[in-house]
């Protein structure tokens, strides 16, 4: 396995000056979630109102791959309608966990195409999705309240 | 003049088989002597023998993939956890569980009995029941004597009728309002008998209480599917088919292992540590702590694809052939009494008896000297030697690689015992 | 002129040493590489890697002498249970136990912990008082925390000094009258600390306490003597010292074995089952319910024949060798924290550390491309993390199979891993 | 394994024809015994007085071995002196977990030597012990009284 596949210089970028970090308010609704195998951890605030992401606030720490999918997560889905970020939610999923074998669509998931590496190294995966899970669970409390 | 079968009705030559010979020789212990005698294996049900496949899979995990599972980013650490994991969507296909998330390996079938009566049990309270039967092993009658004793709860019992079959004339009442789990054997590890459910899978819903199924001796033998059997826990363990010892499987519905309080405490079943307290992972993480026995899912896996490549419908009716073979050729020995359904109808390759005038141990005893290797003794399961009233029996118990000769044999073996005592 | 040597002073060319050539032949995932690069193995401390001669010992046990135990007259029953419990006997040989009735086989050393927390600990009550430390593995915090709230006991740590030693300064109070147990790790699986226990021990048997010791990281790697330590329960696991997944060892003295109640139930455990209730065996059967891990305890029994024949003397100071050489090297990288003893003495060859501006899972990311397999995270050891704020650490563990070019090997992927980073 | 080394001739006579076999009284002691693999059962009475076994009753159920076991046990040992009693007690634990070492004394153990191929098959050991072992429990629990 290359490790250059891995380490995308968009994604060691994104790593070296995350977008959109820190926790912001205000809010609707706050998560924090933990990957239990490695200790990685992050807490991510949403704002949703009239079906759209006005903003995604995050906190945490892990590795460059786990930190870099929040940082490209908020470039690209704060600000978005609710609809597309979930299209592009399931659009990264997808890509995580296909094993190497899913083809990204840059137009739906920008700099996430650059993990599409990340998919042939199991063990990252849950790195890159820590904070779109994240993101997802948050979504649902929301729409609960 | 045309005969018209009744649609459904199986014909015997539509069959499955596989080649016996060949499946033998995938076991190098059948090419073992005893005592000077060709080994004759008939203790399948107490542990099976394992083909070259399943060992050679575990030498190879061990030489060249070993590592520890979920906790390394290195790659033995990635093809270890593959592997591990790997096996357990093979088991959740096996038994068509919905999620391989709902597959816990545990030590031992016992472990996950035990793991079901710690987590699921702790929230009883006096006045709740649990019913179990008397044909159970001792692994599904202790977990719940203890848990009865911490809890206060209560235990009951289906009785067995005279031909070694559940008595299900008082399933209304044992199974009531006040129950909350029923916990009984899919096949009798003694009588052989298979037990239909649906009676009791009906009173279960009707009460709101749940189904836990003992399937150790039936995952081996035949395809079950825990979606058909409308069971909410089942239980098998490895080496009884065809796998290592050390792995047993719980299964369980997701929606109840989601909400089942943690059994073991340690690594790997953890969310966070904290000194002032601790959170879980999901199931099946939540339930597995400490490394896994990783080695012996490997092993359980290749010994499901040896299985699945002879087909479990071939398996099943190899058995049904040479129990009713063994139904007939004991029945024909003077003195011999069989405990259990006499009929090969809903039963399996499992017989137990006795042999007039003399005690198990002496008949176990001369038969191994003859190359036979049978059970003897109460067989874990001392209440059907209670409610039978016998000190204990003699047990021939048949597997994909026993022969009709082999039951001559101990038909044969069986006139020597009596000579010696009589 | 003549040199005076103190008496019992080691001289370093007394010490006895082993062929490392040779030891590595013997295991074949040595042989192996990792995305085109030599395996250079590095995560002891999680599992050991395997000798040809224990897998063997296993693939042989399974081929020619399977049977369960200790419930068959047969001749393969007889084989069996000879091996399984001839493993239990070098086991306590190993440890030097008074007697093989005080070990008790377990899947790990995870459910050795959780077996004493279930069973010795069902007596305690509130106001009552267990002992732990900061550098605990998560296997002996979990099942205490569990413990705590089933009986409303109290749960005491003891702290870290700055180097990574337990701190002992409050002994006297944190262990008092009200100390039921004190559970500390000998070795710890982080720091590689190994824990000076005499003033522990004074303070437990002055107050009537019990003292458990969880070896799982010193059993591998050097002599240990449960009479010497006077420990009261010793827990270890069979993976980390060359033996199988799916075995653990709880040593305990026979007199506190023999009061104590059973954890799990089922076979093999029981003297008798009655619908009205049970009673027990002895142990150490009493703790073994259900098909124990027999394959596994005779690979265990080769795996300690394997460290005897290179001998525990000779395998800690090829391990002190390891360590001096890997302290001295990483101390050279810039950026590098040792977490943990960085003197040679009083710790293990488990070395964590930090390298700046770069998280552990990229460290073990780039030193896996590089063939080098080390571990990273939190390692089950959260509350270290905590004590030393840091998130994760990257932990660099050495057993009898690794050599300097290897720590070479490490330090120069550790300046590879700062360039690709920085 | 010779077959006939375990079941010797005296064993199965001991076994069709039990000497002593019933229980009896007085008694000074009544312990019941377990061999929890397999389920044999002894429950055996001692009747000791002046240091003398004045009796020694016994019943229970099990195969051929720990009930000729049972018999010759009391062929040999009721109305023995307690000193010779559990000199005979040792003499029969030896052979018995001697591993076919062991050459047996027949003037301490009488039909007792004819066990000794039972120390060959460790499976069976078990069984011709149950009974000896009760006695020694029962012994000891005179002597606590
Ligand atoms: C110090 C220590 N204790 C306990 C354990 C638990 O061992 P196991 O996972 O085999 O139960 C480990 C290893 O993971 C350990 O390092
Ligand atoms: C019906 C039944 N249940 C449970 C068990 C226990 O299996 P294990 O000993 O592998 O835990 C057995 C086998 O011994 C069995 O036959």
């Amino acid at each position: 396995m290359q490790l250059d596949q891995l380490y995308q210089e968009i994604i060691l970028d994104h790593y070296k000056h995350p977008k959109g970090r820190g926790l912001r308010e205000p809010f609707s609704a706050e998560v924090h979630h933990v990957n239990p195998t490695c200790g990685d951890e992050v807490t991510l605030r949403v704002q949703l109102a009239d079906d759209k992401l006005i903003d995604i606030s995050y906190e945490g720490h892990g590795c460059s791959i786990s930190q870099a999918s929040a940082s490209v997560l908020y470039e690209l889905l704060a600000g978005a309608e609710l609809g597309d970020a979930l299209k592009a939610h399931a659009a990264f999923t997808e890509l995580m966990t296909g094993k190497g074998q899913v083809e990204p669509d840059e137009e739906i998931l920008g700099d996430g195409v650059a993990f599409a590496g990340v998919a042939k190294f199991p063990a990252r995966v849950k790195c890159a999705l820590l904070s779109w899970m994240a993101l997802k669970d948050a979504i649902g409390q929301v729409e609960d309240q | 003049m045309t005969m018209t079968i009744p649609a459904g009705m199986p014909q015997y030559d539509d069959m499955p088989t596989f080649d016996v010979d060949r499946v033998r020789a995938d076991f190098p212990i059948l090419g073992r002597e005893v005592g000077g005698q060709p080994l004759i294996y008939l203790d399948s049900a107490n542990t099976s023998q394992k083909p070259q496949q399943v060992i050679e899979a575990m030498a190879v995990h061990y030489a060249l993939h070993n590592a520890n599972v979920a906790r390394s980013v290195h790659q033995l650490g990635t093809e270890a956890t593959l592997a591990y994991e790997g096996a357990r969507e093979k088991v959740a296909r096996f038994i068509n569980a919905p999620s391989a998330d709902e597959i816990v390996f545990t030590k031992n079938a016992t472990e996950a009995i035990n793991l079901v009566a710690h987590s699921w049990g702790s929230s009883l309270k006096p006045g709740d029941e649990i019913v179990i039967s008397e044909m159970e092993h001792h692994s599904n009658i202790v977990p719940w004597q203890l848990l009865c004793e911490r809890t206060g709860a209560t235990l009951k019992w289906f009785g067995l009728t005279e031909t070694g079959r559940l008595d299900e004339s008082d399933v209304d009442t044992l199974i009531n309002e006040r129950t909350k789990l029923v916990s009984i054997t899919h096949t009798s590890n003694v009588l052989g008998t298979v037990n239909a459910t649906a009676r009791i899978t009906d009173r279960v819903r009707e009460v709101g209480a749940l189904l836990m199924l003992d399937c150790s001796q039936t995952i081996p033998h035949k395809a079950f599917d825990v979606v058909d059997y409308d069971a909410d826990f089942i239980v098998f363990t490895g080496h009884k088919m065809l796998g290592p010892t050390g792995i047993g499987v719980l299964w369980g519905r997701a929606s109840l292992l989601e909400k089942m309080p943690p059994f073991l405490g340690g690594g790997s079943m953890i969310e966070t540590v904290r000194m002032t307290g601790s959170t879980w992972a999901a199931p099946p993480a939540r339930f597995e702590a400490g490394t896994p026995p990783i080695a012996q899912a490997v092993g359980l896996g290749a010994a499901i694809d040896y299985l699945n490549d002879i087909g479990m419908d071939a398996i099943a009716w190899h058995e049904k052939t040479l129990t009713s073979y063994a139904l007939d050729a004991l029945s024909t020995v003077d003195g011999v009494r069989i405990y259990g359904p006499k009929v090969p109808v809903g039963r399996g390759a499992t017989l137990s008896f006795s042999v007039e005038g003399v005690h198990p141990h002496d008949v176990g005893q001369v038969l191994d000297s003859l190359g036979i290797q049978v059970r003897v003794g109460h067989h874990c399961a001392r209440p059907i030697m209670d409610r039978y009233s016998v000190p204990a029996l003699t047990r021939a118990s048949f597997y994909l690689y026993n022969t009709t000769d082999e039951i001559d044999a101990l038909v044969r073996g069986l006139d020597q015992v009596k000579r010696m005592f009589s």
